[in-house]
């Protein structure tokens, strides 16, 4: 029963998806381009990068790169925190 | 702990993982690649001598509290590099210009040259340095407590 | 039907988020529920960065690159965002399901559920 | 200042409090005016339940889930179904992502 | 000063980040938990003084954009262009209206936390984990680019999940924290499809400037859908609400606030979304009604499910959903008649006042209860109330906070609770007279079981097994206070709130134009 109604469910939104993806851009010529030409005109004279893709990631979008960092340093300190001692080593407090 | 040929060839081989790691990580901003990728790549060479060796003679060499502070210490300077730019905007290039890493190569396809960019090189350096330390810690932590053991705090 | 011919990367991707969704809604096995959304992300960062592909475009690095056209550069970055973003969730993920099966001694979403009205 | 109204009500906090104050006062007056003759520790202060005593503190503390138990009672066949969905099943909550995912765009793209 | 006024955006979420990165590098031991507290508390103070120059600032000055890496912070768009590159933070006064609501709740957990934690193993990293996640959520409540959003959702997703795990020596609070990244992952996920779609339609990513070029094509309606119901289940609307019990139940006191303050930052990216960057160019009555029934089942549920729990946080969360339904509700009257401004200004406009007063409410009464029953679990570790009884006789100052609250949630005057529900009963009879007498039939329930578990928990005899507890510690009491207070200022003033935060809110959030000409208008 349950499976059943998720199926349905499911291929709905699985039909929603594709026939979504159909009206997306032609591949292969993405319309419009302005920031993506703006940027790799400019990116060379601004940044001084010869990899766009890197001037991008570090000078142009630098705050989502300070958040990916972020979520890494997140990501650690929580699985540190799971898999901590659970004895305080001095002083038993 | 594998047989010693597996031991033999890792120790062989993870310095050239570790050399190619910081290749990728230095030519961040010349080629493709920078501190993520190249940090995994070192970190693929860490996980290589866990599975050779004993998880257990990491803990002697790498403790939690070197790679803490390895990581805070890359954020830090991710950070600061932000930081810098706070004369005009957060984040502005400051290095631009500037002696270390300031050229501004010529417009179109060309050779790279490794003093430009700005400050997107020591970015690539402090990212590699975090991905490097936090993710070797994540990977020893969950390695040691399969083991039923808990690294040192 | 020429649109899909055309857009057959995107329908690719769409079709493998919905076969990811099968796996997070019918697998109960904690693990293959981790699987199942490293699959989703997956599609998503494929749809991503087939968006900014150029027909017979170079990639977006100027060093010793043949002049022409280049493919779009953003998608890249967001894509590579997306994927650290995606590594960090799952060690997070995988660090809980290992204390699951720690106090409960079964993966199982059912079996090992405390929770519950 | 302190008044907020938009045409339909008028809530001022402080009439509130001035009125409570007032009720206050006429409780106390209206409790020192009570029966004089009252004494602790006699047998006056002792209960009785149509003659037996009471039980002890500790058996009268009603526990919590005793407390509403007619509503519960009455509302058996609601809470059936309410508690049916609620299965703490991580796979269930998504199925009920996707279900409200397919409805809402569907409605919208009918809205258009 | 005025570098700090010009840089208080970036500043404001930057800080946090710093304090996190250090708060793992002071040592382990007393020393190093006294420096630790004491450096929490300094950062933190001076982020409360920088959001109140801002909230200042943007009061006086209207909205405020910050272009990252740009020459000057107001260069939103490259010389000649029409499309902004940069990241770019844009606080207009909603934005600040969250961020005060954020750092309150914040100083409050933080000051509570500082005796909770004492003598537990990995402080340092829960203090991080909790920085973390404030300074996700003030980037959640300051940003103006769409991916950076998604970035910042992880983060506090991330962070909520590590926090809510803490207590990793019981089983119920690993699965607690599991469900809350799964469900927080997956809907990341699809905000990440839907920001594709629209990158691929527009070629940008900034808000205002999609709220520009929108043109509500079929994809268009895709990606709404998937970021409706990506928001929807972020901030526990039923019936996508069920992971929150489990959530909240699990996270510890400290914890709790600042997840429940997360949810509702979600419920900030839908209103956004909805109405700066859809609202301009279509007419929103479907997806208002959307969000006006998943409201009106989040009240009706929530608290009929609130009313049978024993365990006393799970029936506080269970409140939580039913009380975010009444913002929903109040807010989708204003979404559903925003097409027509007869019935905007007659009484829509005081539907999204009501529902966005509920917010800042609601976060103070609802995190001073989680603290209290938090208080007793410290005391007695049980949650139960079925095993509790007579606890007033010891803890006086907890109970004090726990009528206090429970009266407010009540929407019992004087305190503030009352004050934005007799705004939303008002204006929604208006609208349709059968939703407000569900919301009051709600409020009736709310009291009744909050009755219930005052009755079982603090009054009758005092059971032999409670007989040495204790009151909580200072700290603990001080960090409730803090909330006591503002609920206190809350019900007595509430005119005064609403004329000066909450309608700049409500105004910022309907007149979208003034959002988007900050950041387009800037043609050179």
């Amino acid at each position: 029963m349950r499976r059943a109604i998720g199926l349905i469910l499911l291929l709905v939104l699985v039909a929603f998806l594709v026939s979504g993806m159909l009206l997306v851009h032609p591949f292969g010529n993405p319309s419009p381009t302005d920031m993506d030409d703006y940027i790799i005109e400019n990116a060379q004279n601004q940044t001084g990068s010869n990899s766009v893709v890197a001037s991008v990631v570090f000078d142009y979008r630098g705050l989502d790169t300070l958040g990916e960092a972020t979520i890494l340093f997140t990501a650690v300190t929580g699985v540190l925190l799971l898999l901590r001692t659970q004895k305080r080593k001095e002083d038993g407090s | 702990m594998l047989s010693k040929i597996v031991r033999t060839v890792a120790n062989q081989l993870i310095l050239f993982i570790l050399i190619f790691g910081l290749y990728v990580i230095a030519h961040g901003h010349l080629t493709p690649g920078g501190g993520f990728q190249g940090g995994a790549v070192v970190v693929s060479g860490v996980v290589m001598l866990m599975v050779a060796f004993s998880s257990q003679d990491f803990k002697k060499s790498l403790n939690e509290r070197l790679l803490t502070i390895m990581e805070s210490t890359g954020a830090l300077i991710f950070a600061a590099l932000g930081f810098g730019g706070l004369g005009t905007v957060f984040f502005y290039n400051f290095l631009v210009g500037s002696p270390i890493f300031g050229r501004i190569p010529p417009t179109g396809p060309g050779p790279g040259d490794f003093w430009t960019a700005g400050f997107i090189p020591l970015m690539n350096f402090a990212v590699g340095l975090k991905v490097i330390a936090g993710l070797s810690a994540v990977i020893l932590a969950i390695a040691l407590f399969a083991r039923g053991e808990e690294m040192e705090e | 039907m020429e649109n899909i011919a055309h857009n057959f990367p995107f329908v690719a991707s769409a079709l493998l988020m919905g076969v990811a969704f099968y796996i997070i809604l019918f697998k109960k096995n904690l693990i293959k529920l981790i699987m199942g959304i490293g699959m989703l992300s997956s599609g998503v960062n494929l749809f991503i960065v087939a968006l900014g592909y150029r027909t017979g475009g170079n990639v977006p690095i100027y060093t010793d690159v043949p002049e022409g056209l280049m493919v779009l550069s953003v998608p890249q970055a967001l894509t590579l965002t997306s994927i650290v973003i995606n590594v960090a969730v799952l060690a997070l993920m995988l660090t809980m399901v290992i204390h699951t099966y720690r106090h409960t001694g079964d993966i199982d979403s059912e079996k090992s559920r405390k929770l519950k009205g | 200042m302190s008044v907020v109204g938009y045409g339909y009500a008028v809530w001022a906090p402080l009439i509130w409090i001035v009125t409570l104050v007032v009720i206050g006062v006429m409780v106390l007056i209206w409790r020192s005016r009570g029966q004089k003759s009252y004494k602790k520790g006699t047998a006056q202060t002792d209960i009785f339940l149509s003659g037996a005593r009471v039980p002890p503190e500790e058996q009268r503390h009603v526990k919590s889930e005793n407390i509403y138990w007619g509503f519960f009672e009455s509302l058996k066949e609601l809470y059936g179904a309410m508690m049916k969905p609620h299965t703490g099943i991580v796979n269930d909550y998504l199925l009920w992502l996707v279900a409200i995912l397919a409805i809402t765009i569907l409605i919208l793209v009918l809205a258009g | 000063m005025d570098f700090l006024v010009t840089h208080a955006p970036i500043l404001i979420v930057a800080l946090p980040l710093v304090a996190a990165f250090v708060i793992p590098l002071i040592g382990i031991g007393r020393a190093g938990d006294r420096g630790r507290n004491i450096f929490s508390l300094v950062i933190l103070g001076l982020i409360v003084f920088l959001v109140a120059i801002l909230a200042e600032n943007v009061h006086a000055v209207g909205i405020r954009v910050y272009t990252f890496g740009a020459t000057a912070p107001e260069l939103a768009l490259p010389h000649g262009y029409m499309v902004p590159v940069r990241i770019i933070f844009e606080v207009d006064s909603m934005s600040i209206f969250m961020g005060i609501i954020v750092t309150t709740v914040a100083l409050a957990a933080l000051i509570y936390s500082l005796h909770f934690m004492k003598g537990q193993t990995g402080q340092a990293r829960f203090y991080s984990l909790m920085f973390l996640l404030y300074a996700a959520m003030m980037g959640l409540a300051f940003t103006g680019d769409m991916f950076n959003l998604f970035v910042f959702l992880e983060i506090a997703s991330i962070a909520g999940a590590g926090l809510a795990a803490y207590r990793t020596n019981m089983a119920d609070a690993v699965e607690g924290g599991f469900k809350y990244i799964v469900i927080s992952a997956i809907s990341a996920l699809l905000v990440l499809f839907a920001i594709g779609i629209l990158y691929a339609q527009y070629n940008v990513l900034n808000i205002a400037a999609l709220a520009y070029y929108m043109q509500y094509t079929p994809l268009d309606m895709l990606a709404l859908g998937l970021l409706a119901g990506a928001f929807v289940i972020k901030l526990a609307g039923a019936p996508l609400h069920m992971w929150a019990p489990d959530t909240y139940t699990v996270a510890p006191a400290g914890s709790t606030p600042m997840i429940l303050a997360a949810s509702y930052m979600s419920m900030y990216a839908l209103y956004r979304v909805t109405f700066t960057m859809y609202g301009g160019q279509i007419d929103t009555t479907a997806i208002g009604w959307i969000v006006i029934i998943v409201g009106v089942l989040s009240m009706f549920i929530g608290v009929m499910m609130a009313v049978h729990q024993t365990d006393i946080k799970r029936m506080m969360a269970y409140h939580a959903i039913s009380q975010g339904g009444y913002m929903l509700l109040g807010v989708g009257v204003g979404l559903a008649v925003l097409a027509d401004p007869v019935a905007l200004a007659n009484y829509g406009r005081d539907a999204m006042n009501g529902g966005i007063f509920h917010i800042i409410n609601h976060v103070f009464y609802k995190s001073l209860l989680f603290m209290t029953a938090e208080a007793i679990f410290f005391r007695i570790g049980t949650r139960d109330t079925n095993k509790m009884g007579g606890l007033a006789r010891n803890m006086k100052w907890t109970t004090a906070f726990y009528v206090i609250g429970a009266l407010a949630i009540s929407g019992i005057p004087p305190f503030n609770g009352f004050a934005s529900k007799l705004l939303i009963y008002e204006t929604v009879l208006k609208f349709s007279p059968v939703l407000s007498v569900i919301a009051m039939f709600v409020s009736l329930v709310t009291l009744a079981s909050f009755a219930k578990v005052f009755y079982a928990a603090f009054t009758g005899p005092e059971l032999p097994a409670f007989r040495e507890v204790r009151e909580v510690p200072k700290s603990m009491i001080i960090g409730m206070s803090i909330l006591a207070a503002c609920i206190i200022f809350l019900g007595l003033f509430p005119g005064l709130v609403v004329d000066n935060i909450v309608a700049p809110a409500t105004d910022a959030l309907i007149n979208h134009t003034a959002y988007v000409n900050a950041v387009m208008g800037a043609v050179p």
